[in-house]
Formats: C-alpha cells, structure tokens, sequence
C-alpha cells in the first residue's frame, strides 16, 4: 500500500500549501486559489480514502468519489461566486483589499440600508 | 502494490512544486496559469487513484472552468492598476507556515492511523447496482444511494448563481452578463468555433449518455456542452442570454425541478423520497439526468459569465 | 377569595402599567394611581394565613403565599403607597412626562408588593427585577444629570444584587428536597446543605444591597435625594423593605447559622451608626433622610442578625413590627418635606412642631409609634453589647432627625403667604397620623407583649433618656455644626466611580485587541491555532 | 444513541416535506420573478411553520425521534433524516422567527409597480426561503456530508443578502464572510474524509457506535469543530461578523444573527452530543467553554463601546454565541450529563434567536425614522416610536436574562447545571454576562427615553411594522412561560441521564 500512502502524503501536503496561501496572500483572487488547492487536497484525502477501501471487484470505493464530484461542483460554485464578489468589490472600491474596512470606534462609514 | 513506483512519485513532487509556485509566486496572471497546469497533473492523480470519474471532473470543472473563471478575472483586475497591496510580513509568513505545517502533520498522522482491514461500502454498494439498472457504480451513488445531495447540490448551484446576479446594478437588472464579445466574424478564432462546436456537443452528449455504464455521466457531459457554449460566446458567434428571459429561468430550475418530481411521486406511490420502483428504474433515472446536463451547463456557462453589466 | 386577593397585589398594577401602552390611557393614569395598591392593602388584613395559592401544572408552578411579617410589611407599604400616590397625582401633575412617571411608578408598586406576597423563588426574582426596573424609572425621572448619575448607580447595584440572589436561589434550589423551589423549604434546607456558608454570603450581600448596609449603601443617598417627592418616599419607605423581608424568610432562626447572625448583628450596628455620622454633615434635608434610613435598615438588620445569633424565635415578626413603623414614619417625612416646600416659612409653625415629634419619635420617644416599636425589639436583642449599640443609635437617630428637622426649614417657599395643596398636606397629615396610631394598633393585634408593661416606669425611662441625650446633642450640633466637614452624598460612592471609570477605560483597549483580531491574517491563524488546540485538548484530555 | 439507524417511523414524511416544500419554493420564486417570490415566501414560511408544529407534536406524542431513510437506501450506504426534541425546537424557532421576519420585510422588498421582477425583492424572498431550507436540512439531516452540503447552502444563501445594497463596504464583508465560511467548510470536509476513512460511515449514529479515540478521529473532530465555529463565528474567529450583519438591510440582519449562525451552531452540538460522545473529553469542552466565556466579556466590552446601534446589536451577537457555547462545558464529557444544561442551551438558543430578530428589526426601523443610528443622537427615540423602542426594551429583557423573559429560565437552568457538576465559575460567567448584557441594553434604553429634544422624524415608519417587531419581542418574552409545559420537548431522543450512548 505504499503508494496510497504517498498519495496521502501528497494530499496533506496541498492541504498544508492551500492553509499557508490562505493565510498568507494578500490578494482576495490569490486566496481564492489557495482554497481551490486546499479543496484539491481534502479531495485527495478522500481519492486516498476511496482507493484504501477497493473491493468487490472495484478499484476504489465509489462512495467517497461520488462526495468528491459533488465535492468539486460546489467548490466550483463557491469560486465563481467569491471572483464574482472580488470583481464587484473591485469595481465599487478601486482596490480588492480585505483590510481597509475595519470601521474604527467613532467613524461613520456611510448610511447602510 | 510494491514500493510506490519511481513515476507515482515523480507525479506527486511535480505536482506539490507547481502547486507550491502556484501559491508563492508574486504576480497573480502567472499564478493563475500555474493553477491551471496544477489542474491538470491533479486530474491524472486521480486517474492513478482509479478514479476516472472523478479525473473528468477534476479536469473539466476543477481545472479547466475554474481555470477560465481565475484567467479572466486576473486579467480584468491586471488592468485595473491598482497598486499591489504589500505581501504580508515575514512573521506572518513564518506563522502561515507553521500552520501550513500543523494542517500537513495532523493529516498526515490522521491517514497513517487509519485501520488496516479499510471500512468500505464497495461491496454493498455492488450488491445494490442491479436494483438501480446502473451499471457505473459512482454515477448509482450519485443518483440513488445518496441522490440528496446531489438534488441539494443543484440548488446550491441555483444559489450560487443568483448570488453571482445579485451583485449587478439595480439598473442592468435583467440584462445580458459579460462585455460585448468584439470578435472578427470571419477570423481564425469563429472558423475554428463553428468546426469545433458541433463536435464538442457531439462528445459532451456521449459522456453524459455512456456515465449509466462507464466512468462519465451529467455532471462532465455538461461540463463539455458549457465550454463549447463558452467558447461560441468567446468567438462572437452566440451572445450570453439576457438573465429576465423566463425560458433559461425555467431550465436552470429544470434539473432540480424534475428531480424533486420524480422524487416527490416516489413518496406518494413508491415506498420512499427519491426511491425508484423497480420497474422503470433506468427511464426514471435518465430523464432526471437529460434534465440536470441541461440545467448544470447553463448555469456553469452562466456562472462563468458573471453579473448581469449590460441591457443591450 | 385569598387567593384572588394575593394575586391581585401585584396583579392591578401590572395590569394598570400594561394598559398605560395606550397613550389616551396613560395620560390619564396619575388619579388613579392611588387606587393601585388596594388589594395589596385587603389582603394584608384578610389573606394573612390563607393557604399558598400555586397555578398551573408544568415543571414550575408560581405560588403565592403570605405570613405574618410579610401581612405587616404589606398593609403599612400599601398605606404608603396609597398616600404617596395621591400626593404624586397633585405633585407631578405639572411635573413633565407624567405618563412616564405612572407606567415606571406602577411598575415598582408592583414589584414592591409582590416581593411581600411571592412564596416561591423564581417569583420572588420577578418581582425584584421588576422593583428595579420602576424604581430605576423613578430615580431617573427629572433628567438632571445628577438624577442620571443615580439611576445609573441604582440599576448597577440592583442587578449585581439581583444576580447574587440568583446564584444563591440556584444553589438553595439544588439543595431542596426533591428541587422544590419555595422560600420556606430553601430557608429550612440552608443550615444543613452543603455550600451553606458561601450561600449566606450571597443572600447577605444581595439583601444587604436592597437593604443598603455599609458599604452597600451608597446608592440610596444618591437615588433617594434625586427622586421627585412622593417617589423618595416609597423608595425610600417601603422599596427598602425589599431586602428586609428577603432577610427575614431566607436566614431561619437556627443555631446552626448563628455566627451569620452576630455577622449580621456587627454590619447592621456599623451601618446604624455611620450613617448617622455621615448623615450631620449633609445639606439637603432629602439626603439626611436619606441617611436616616441607611441606619434604620441597619438598626432592623442587626436586629435580625441578633435574633438568629440568640434564636430567639419571635424575631421575625418584631424585626417586621420595627420595619413597619419606619414605612410608616419615614413616608410621612419625606411627605413633609414636599409639603414645607410648599408653604411659606411664616405658616410652618404647627407643621413644624408636629414634625419635631414625629422626628424624636423615631429615637423612641414615649408614647410615639417609635417608642413601642424600640420597646418591642428589646427582646431579640438581647442584653450585650448590641443593646447598648442600639441605645447609641437611638441616641443618634435623635440628634440626625432634629439635624433634619432644623434643614426643611431652609427649604421654606420664599412666596409670601404660599400655602401647601389639600393634596400635599391630606397625604402628609394621613402618614403622620398613621405613624403613630398604626404600632400601638398593631401591638395590641399582633402577640407581640402586652401594653400594659410598655408603660412600667424603667421602660419609659429607657426610651426617654436616649431622645435627651440626642436632644441636647442637636442643640450642640446647631451652635457648633459648621465646623464639621463636608462629606459629599454617598460619601464612598467614589470608590464605585473609580471602578467605573477603570471599566469604561477598559472598553477603548478591548475594541483596539478587537480592531487586531479582526484582521485577516489574525483570524486564519486563530482558526488553525484552535483547530490545533482542540486536537490537543481533546488528546489531553483522555489520559 | 438512541437513533435507530433503520427503523422509517410512519411519520417522517413530515420530515421530507420540512425540506422539499422550502426547496421547491426557492425553484419556483427564483423561476417565477420577485413578484411571485414574495407571496410564495409568506406562504412556504407558514406552511413550513405548519409542518414544524406537526413535527413537534408528533415527537412529542411518540417520545421518540421521528426517522425517515431517504431513497430506502437505509444507512450506511443511503442518508437518513432524523428530528429528535434538539432538531423539532430549532425548527419551530427557525419558522417563527422567519414568518415575523417576512411580514416585516414585505414593506422593503415589496416589488415596484410595472416591474415583474426587481433585483433586491427576488434576491430576497429567494435566499428567505434558502435558509429556511438550509436550516431544515441542518436540523434533520443525520448524515455528516448532507450537512456539509447544507452548510454550504446556508453560506451561498447568507452572502448575497449581506451585499445586497451594493456599496463598497457590505460587498468587502460580503466577501470576507464567504472566504472565511469557505474556508471553515474545507476544513469540516477534511474532517469528514477522515471520518469515512477510520469507520467506512459518515451516519451519525452509526458513528456514536462505532467512534473509538484514535489519532484520525481526534484530527477529524478538532478540523470539524474549529471549521464550524469559523462559521459561527464564536470569538476569536468573529472577524466577519459585526460588518456583515451591520451592513446588511434589517430584515436580512435579523436573519443572519438570529438564524444563519445557529445552523453551525447546531451541527458542533449534533457532532459533541450525538456523533462523537466517546472522543470528545472534558478538556475539550473546558476550552470552547473559555472561548464562549472570552466571547462574552470581549463581544459585550466592544459592543458597550459602539457609536452605531447596528454595530452594537452585531457585537451583542457575537457575545451572546458566546453564551451558547458554555452549554458545552457543562453537558459534555462529563460521568452523567446535565439534562437541564441541555434545556437550559436550547432555551438560550430560542430567546437569542426571536430577542435578536426583533432587536435588529427595530434598530433598522430607528434607521428608517431618523436617517442614521448613532447611539449617542438617540435622545428622545421614544416619543416618536414608542411601539419600536418598547419591541426593543423587551428583547433586551430578554437577552439580559430578566424574568419573565425565557432567557431567565435558560440562564436559571445553565445555573443550576453548572452548580449541580461543581463548576462555579461557569455560573460567575453566566451572571457577568447577564450584567455586560444590560449595560449596553440600558444604556441604549436610558437615552431613548430621555425626553430632552426628541428628534425630528425623517423617514415614515408604519405602525404596522412596529406591531410586528413587537410581536416578536413579546414571543422571545413569552417563551419564559415555557417553564409551565408539562414535559419536556427538548430531552426526547436524549440519551438516558446515564450518558452511556446505546
């Protein structure tokens, strides 16, 4: 079993990479990407998961790849959904910053409805 | 099952460096090209994994429309010329991968102490395959094991483009998204569209028809009908429909609607929600899937478009 | 019938300040808040040992019950509310808001009476939260900034008292037979449960906030003065009886908790006489008042402190008796000081002189109320050194009445021949009647002793010698006060500004960490740091 | 566990219908433009009230969970639906607290007249029926996946109606509210790799019987929990909150805080109590214990300090999700788990849901009479919206925890629960949090009724809508009066005291 191992190994490691780019890329879009790595590497757990779990004749477990299909729509729709806000965000604000909106004790920052 | 082999584990280093440059490199276009290859190394792992199914998917959706999604959007903020906001500070970056590090370990550690006889449901799952009249044992999960969450994944995908029209102005409600696509007629790009296309839907309607059988099935066959009709938008050849016209409302909600109809009658004449009688297992089944490939094309092609931005 | 009449006490007023939501309603409320605690008054003199009136089937069942000091306590509040509340209909008709005053007045009434008849622990907390908030109205009511401040103050306290009472039900509620939630099985389960000590505490300080021992008095200066009149006199009368008759139904005259009662004894003693000090050097013949009930709360809580520590088991009702007479004499005053407002100083001559009286018989001057009311707890006091405590507190009760009575003058109406309204004085004259008719009836009713050797010489004379030495006291204050400092109203009240003033600092440094906390990188590094944490505790913690 | 894993109870059709009917209300008002949306909203929250009330009695009347195998794929290869007292209370709360919502949101999201279909109103009533679908699926699913899939749904239904004004400002908290819920979702979803990969199930009672402490199941609960109280937002992963529920129009405001954050919430409380008793250990539930506790002292010492009363009501938010979490301490991982911390957690889930629905609504109808919610300009708020500052007084009652709110009862059962297992200081917690509460509330309350310049009232506010903000108000009161039913609804399905799960 030691390649499937690997394969975890591998995952953990996408996972570990999307974590870091999470946290540490300033730009809305580069985060994005980093979640879609750390998507790819929770699906490779369950990809390592499913491959474990061959028997009855199959090469995986078709449980877990069918989680990974509806898996990587939704990721899908959530991506589009995120680069849909960053562009809107970009058009209203000029800049696609996380940061500048913390609304400091006393300021008024504009009538919401 | 010897020793991983020297090319499995070529694979994974390769894939781990691109994905790794992917995140660390400082120009966002490049990145995003980065990720499209990543995409596509991640689909063959999944074909070493047996996997197919999921391979198509990986390669259709994960990277190929994520991919076009991610490019077009760079491109559009690269030209905005907002300055670049500054990298965060190296003690960020040190505890980002500290974190980065914790998240690998504990995964790591959670997969080596999984038990060795692996819990499966390949078995079950087999036994159960003749009662649905699939032969794809993935596709049987999808549309009858755990038919929920695909049905709720369809209104998820609803969702999710109705949040993506939300964020128009309230003036271009109801128009067309995207920009004007300014293609030559007759240039290479709408020659190459029109000999493509028909071949395209050619192969996208034989996934979805062969994924009852083999690896295949809606949501990749969609997938392929949506990057044809992508790329006709992309040529000039068809324009985006505008977003008010009742008829792409009503197929949007086609998928989901004919699976909860078919799901609903189970409840009232069958012995369950979502439960096929026997008899007419396989119609049932392929009406809901004709109905999902149309509603899962259009709104990935729509997703990919984006908010409604103009009227004409 | 009782059981119609206990819940109506609370009942009418919550009613009247429900239907005060409609505004044509609501102006019109002031006549009728005279009438409001009527059945309050009915059911002292007729449901005093009805059986619990209980409601409803679940899981709780409100009861409703009334003994004999809380029956005491109950009739002379509603004679004081009754009073205030026709002097409220003419004093705040002019006053602005009015409709405000009545829904916040209704809402206290309510809460006041209904600590008296709640039987059961989670009403009892009703009825006090519900106190708080009315009384919190009424403290706030002119809008002065200082008014502010002392209706700050006053809900601050409140609830943090509230709370404390809370947490020691819970634990009283736990250590009951079979969970039951009634006052009278916590009291009979306190000495024998487990946490008894750190629930006497609780109940102690709690009460001891309502009630205003040292240093947990500092609100009541500060709310008292602030109030409009006929709300200072209900606060100041029968509202602080909250904390008294929470006292008396959770300590149980038993051995086992006697060291609470000596505990009791020290703080209520202390109290009688600080404030007293503290009360000569006051102005503003609100705040002396409001001093004076300062130490009479203490004076009645060492009294039940003395009780429990000798056991002797008519405490109780005599604590009440004492307690009842005070409702009574200290309304009446803080009437008078509205009225003397009102009049001319040349017109003030009888008022003056019946308000003399009234004031030393607070120390116990025979053949007042306060005489009798002094004479009854003899008893539970005992012969040590709590009774010589509280024979210098009458002493100084004396001398802060006259002290009192030599400051309303000052606050004479400078118009010529201005003369009090019927609806000013009729009330003042009532509670002044009251205060001394009400005891002597009450002793004669109640098992308390018998009269006739209330009137042995040595008894007289141990009520006379008091009111002489606090006399002569007074005329040396008079001649030689102005030399004493100045202590402001609320004197340790700076201590708890302090405090807030260290917690408000507190909110800029939190929003600051918060401001940190929300930023992006902070927040991802949080989340993975918990997840982290989680794995560890969870590994951790299955060794 | 007393959930049987395959035995279909006659009644759990209601359950199916307690997800389709919203479902295909979301497909039907999407398809059929904003005008349709609107009334097809009103009556799927009424007809979805319905079904909760029936859910709830027949629980009640069989003293048992209602169970339903979706597809009669019965577990572990198919999913199952399941409504023990947990699941039929969150329902009925969602429901009622969605129905005043609705009413009071018609006003505002009403259609123009010659228009077939407008943005906002569509976008609306569509992502109304969405979290009530969301919140259904949350409560009844029994599969780890299914929620998954259901949290997703709720996250794609709460993001657009954060920005659905459009300024710079509601689109970035938008977009750090879905980032940050994305990436709490991945992390859930690690989990439940892991989970799949130890036990071959993801069902949450088979995972009761099977759940041993082993390194994949220690992992995967600890990536689950954190992912799911980044969707919370319990403090210190709070970061998206205050501006996305600020921002957002009052009825959507109303929503997030007083629904959207409970469905996480009820999923943590499905993983601790039902799926993973036997891994979950005291010292677990002592630190999400002190980080609700660090949440109360933290979200009331902000909120205290807020110049906006939108932002005010967001912090109480995030210090009242703090209160939630100290159920956990004190009913799990404990020898014999406290029935009434778990009476006492769902009565606080109740009150805070109707009391914070009814709060933000009349913070925004304040908003819409005077043109802007600065706390300090309130003066004198009372005389021209007496209706709104008294819905307001009321469901500050009972957030505080006064009697006869059912916030008392809740605090007075945590109380009890936490003196009961030894654990005083979760009772000292308790009692702070009740006194932080009131600071801010009274603060707000003492100058709304100050009557020194009332101001000049800009925006027309209909009496009708303040009647419906009331409504709510006195509903969060009444549920005090839920201390007088005769059993209790919560504790069916429970384990029996004992702990032990079947």
């Amino acid at each position: 079993m030691g390649d499937v191992t690997l394969f975890g190994v591998a995952g953990a490691v996408l996972a570990g990479l999307g974590v870091y780019g999470l946290i540490a890329s300033p730009q809305p879009l580069r985060k994005i990407l980093a979640l879609n790595v750390l998507g790819t590497g929770v699906f490779l757990l369950f990809g390592v998961v499913a491959r474990r779990g061959a028997a009855a004749g199959l090469g995986a477990d078709p449980v877990p790849q069918a989680l990974v299909i509806t898996g990587i729509v939704v990721a899908f729709a959530a991506t589009a959904l995120a680069v849909a806000l960053t562009l809107a965000l970009t058009r209203a604000a000029g800049s696609a910053s996380l940061e500048s909106d913390a609304p400091a004790v006393g300021e008024d920052p504009g009538p919401p409805r | 099952m010897i020793t991983a082999s020297l090319f499995d584990i070529g694979l994974a280093a390769l894939v781990v460096s691109v994905a790794a440059f992917a995140i660390v490199v400082r120009d966002t276009y490049s990145a995003v090209v980065a990720f499209v290859a990543y995409g596509l190394l991640v689909s063959l792992r999944w074909v070493l994994l047996h996997a197919v199914d999921v391979a198509l998917t990986e390669a259709a959706i994960g990277s190929g429309l994520t991919g076009v999604l991610l490019l077009s959007a760079a491109a559009r903020l690269r030209g905005g010329g907002a300055p670049e906001p500054a990298p965060p500070s190296v003690r960020v970056r040190a505890l980002a991968a500290a974190c980065g590090v914790a998240v690998t370990a504990g995964l790591v550690g959670a997969v080596l102490s999984f038990p060795d006889p692996a819990p499966t449901l390949a078995a079950p799952a087999t036994e159960a395959l003749p009662a649905t009249g699939l032969g794809n044992p993935v596709t049987a999960v999808l549309i009858a094991y755990r038919a929920t969450d695909t049905l709720l994944e369809k209104v998820v995908l609803v969702l999710a483009l109705l949040g993506v029209w939300s964020l128009a102005g309230d003036a271009v409600w109801g128009g067309r998204p995207g920009a004007k696509q300014r293609a030559d007629p007759d240039g290479i790009l709408a020659y190459f569209t029109r000999r493509l296309v028909p071949v395209g839907l050619l192969v996208g309607l034989y996934v979805f028809w062969v994924g009852a059988t083999h690896p295949g099935g809606a949501f990749q066959g969609a997938t392929i009908v949506a990057a044809m009709w992508l790329l006709a938008m992309m040529a000039g050849v068809a324009d985006v429909p505008p977003v008010a016209r009742p008829d792409v409302r009503a197929i949007l909600v086609a998928g989901a609607g004919v699976f909860f109809a078919v799901g609903l009658a189970g409840l009232a004449f069958g012995d369950a929600f979502l439960a096929y009688p026997a008899a007419y297992a396989k119609a049932l089944i392929i009406a809901i899937e004709i109905a999902m490939t149309a509603t899962v094309a259009v709104t990935l092609t729509l997703l990919i478009a984006g908010a409604p931005e103009r009227t004409a | 019938m009782t059981e119609f009449l206990l819940v109506a006490t609370p009942g009418l007023p919550l009613a009247l300040a429900a239907a005060c939501v409609l505004p044509a309603v609501r102006v019109r409320m002031l006549p009728l808040l005279a009438l409001a605690p009527a059945p309050g008054l009915v059911a002292a003199l007729l449901a005093v040992h009805a059986p619990p009136a209980t409601f409803g089937a679940g899981l709780y069942r409100p009861t409703f019950a009334l003994d004999a000091p809380g029956a005491l306590l109950l009739g002379v509040a509603a004679l004081l509310w009754i009073a205030a509340g026709a002097y409220a209909a003419t004093y705040q008709r002019g006053a602005a808001n009015p409709g405000r005053f009545a829904v916040c007045w209704l809402l206290a009434l309510a809460g006041c009476l209904g600590v008296f008849v709640a039987a059961d622990m989670p009403l009892l907390y009703l009825a006090l939260a519900l106190l708080t908030l009315g009384a919190t109205g009424l403290v706030f009511h002119d809008e002065t900034p200082r008014a502010r401040r002392a209706a700050a103050l006053y809900i601050g306290l409140a609830l943090c008292a509230e709370s404390l009472v809370l947490v020691a039900m819970v634990t009283l509620a736990s250590a009951t037979p079979d969970g039951s939630l009634l006052i009278r099985d916590a009291a009979a389960a306190l000495p024998a449960m487990p946490g008894r000590d750190t629930t006497l505490l609780l109940l102690i300080v709690g009460f001891g906030v309502k009630a205003g021992l040292v240093p947990l008095h500092v609100w009541m200066p500060l709310a008292h003065g602030a109030a409009p009149m006929p709300a200072s006199a209900v606060l100041s009368g029968a509202v602080v009886k909250a904390g008294i008759i929470g006292l008396l139904r959770f300590l149980p005259v038993d051995s086992a908790i006697a060291h609470a009662g000596s505990l009791l004894a020290v703080a209520g003693m202390l109290t009688a006489l600080y404030a007293v000090a503290v009360g000569i050097t006051q102005q503003h013949p609100k705040v002396v008042l409001a001093y004076s009930s300062v130490s009479q709360m203490g004076f009645v809580a060492a009294v039940i402190g003395a009780g429990i520590a000798h056991g002797d088991a008519a405490m109780p009702l005599l604590a009440a008796f004492y307690a009842g007479h005070h409702v009574l004499l200290k309304g009446a005053m803080f009437l008078l000081v509205g009225v003397v407002a009102a009049t001319s100083a040349d017109r003030l001559r009888g008022t003056l002189v019946l308000a003399a009286v009234l004031a030393v018989g607070l120390g116990g001057l025979p053949p007042t109320g306060g005489f009798i009311a002094k004479y009854a707890v003899k008893g539970p006091l005992g012969d040590g050194w709590v009774a010589t405590a509280a024979a210098v507190s009458a002493v100084g009760t004396t001398l802060l009445m006259l002290h009192f009575v030599r400051r309303v003058q000052t606050v004479a109406a400078t118009a010529p021949d201005a003369r009090a309204a019927p609806g000013l004085a009729g009330p003042w004259l009532a509670m002044a009647a009251a205060s001394l008719v009400v005891p002597w009836a009450l002793y004669a009713m109640l098992p308390l002793g018998t009269a006739g050797d209330a009137f042995a010489p040595y008894a007289l004379w141990a009520g006379l010698w008091p009111v002489l030495i606090g006399g002569a006291l007074a005329i040396a204050l008079a001649r030689w006060g102005a030399g004493l400092p100045r202590v402001p109203d609320g004197d340790v009240v700076v201590v708890i500004d302090g405090a807030v003033r260290g917690a408000s600092a507190a909110t800029p440094r939190a929003v600051a960490a918060d401001a940190v906390l929300r930023r992006w990188p902070a927040a991802t590094l949080l989340l993975v740091g918990i997840a982290a944490a989680l794995a560890a505790a969870i590994t951790a913690g299955r060794g | 566990m007393p959930f049987v894993a395959d035995l279909a109870t006659p009644g759990g059709a209601l359950l199916v219908l307690a997800i389709a009917v919203p479902a295909i209300g979301v497909l039907a008002a999407f398809a059929l433009g904003s005008r349709h949306a609107a009334r097809i909203a009103i009556a799927v929250v009424a007809a979805g009230f319905a079904l909760a009330v029936a859910v709830a009695a027949r629980v009640l009347a069989d003293g048992a969970p209602l169970v339903y195998v979706l597809g009669n794929w019965r577990p572990p290869l198919g999913v199952a639906l399941r409504a023990d007292g947990l699941a039929a209370v969150m329902m009925l709360v969602t429901t009622v607290v969605l129905f005043f919502v609705a009413l009071f949101a018609r006003a505002d999201f009403a259609t123009p007249a010659g228009v077939r279909d407008a943005r906002a109103p569509l976008v609306f009533w569509t992502m109304l029926l969405a979290i009530l679908a969301a919140l259904n699926v949350c409560f009844l699913a029994g599969d780890l996946f299914t929620l998954y899939v259901a949290l997703e749904l709720l996250t794609f239904a709460a993001v657009p109606l954060v920005a659905l004004d459009g300024s710079a400002e509601t689109l970035r908290a938008a977009l750090r509210y879905l980032l940050f819920a994305l990436a709490g979702s991945l992390l859930y979803l690690a989990g439940t790799a892991l989970l799949y990969g130890a036990y071959g199930t993801l069902d949450i009672a088979l995972l009761a019987g099977r759940a041993r402490a082993d390194a994949a199941t220690t992992v995967a609960a600890a990536l689950m929990t954190a992912g799911l109280l980044a969707k919370t937002a319990l403090f210190p992963l709070h970061l998206w909150l205050p501006p996305a529920h600020a921002g957002a129009p009052a009825a959507a405001s109303a929503v997030l805080s007083g629904l959207v954050v409970k469905g996480s919430y009820f999923i943590v409380l499905r993983l601790w109590l039902d799926a993973l008793p036997a891994v979950i250990t005291p010292a677990a539930a002592q630190f999400i214990g002190a980080l609700g506790a660090a949440a109360i002292v933290f979200g009331s010492a902000v909120a205290i300090a807020q110049p906006r009363l939108k932002l005010m009501v967001a912090y109480s938010t995030v210090a009242q999700i703090g209160y939630l979490f100290l159920l956990f301490p004190l009913a799990v991982g404990l020898a014999h788990p406290e029935a009434t911390a778990i009476t006492g957690g769902m009565l606080q889930v109740a009150s805070h849901a109707t009391a914070k629905a009814a709060m933000f609504m009349a913070a925004g109808l304040v908003y819409a009479a005077l043109g802007h919610d600065r706390v300090a300009d309130l003066t004198g708020v009372a005389r021209t919206l007496p209706i709104t500052v008294a819905a307001f007084a009321l469901s500050g009652i009972a957030l505080i925890g006064l009697p006869p709110a059912g916030g008392f009862v809740a605090k007075w059962l945590l109380l009890s629960a936490a003196l009961a297992t030894a654990q005083w200081w979760w009772a000292v917690v308790i009692v702070v949090g009740g006194l932080l509460t009131a600071c801010y509330v009274f603060g707000v309350l003492g100058r709304t009724l100050a009557t020194v310049d009332p101001p000049p009232p800009r925006g027309a506010v209909t009496r009708g809508r303040e009647a419906v903000v009331l409504g709510l108000a006195i509903v969060a009161t009444v549920l005090g009066f839920a201390a007088f039913a005769p059993v209790d609804l919560v504790q069916v399905g429970r384990p029996p005291v004992a702990g032990v799960p079947r």
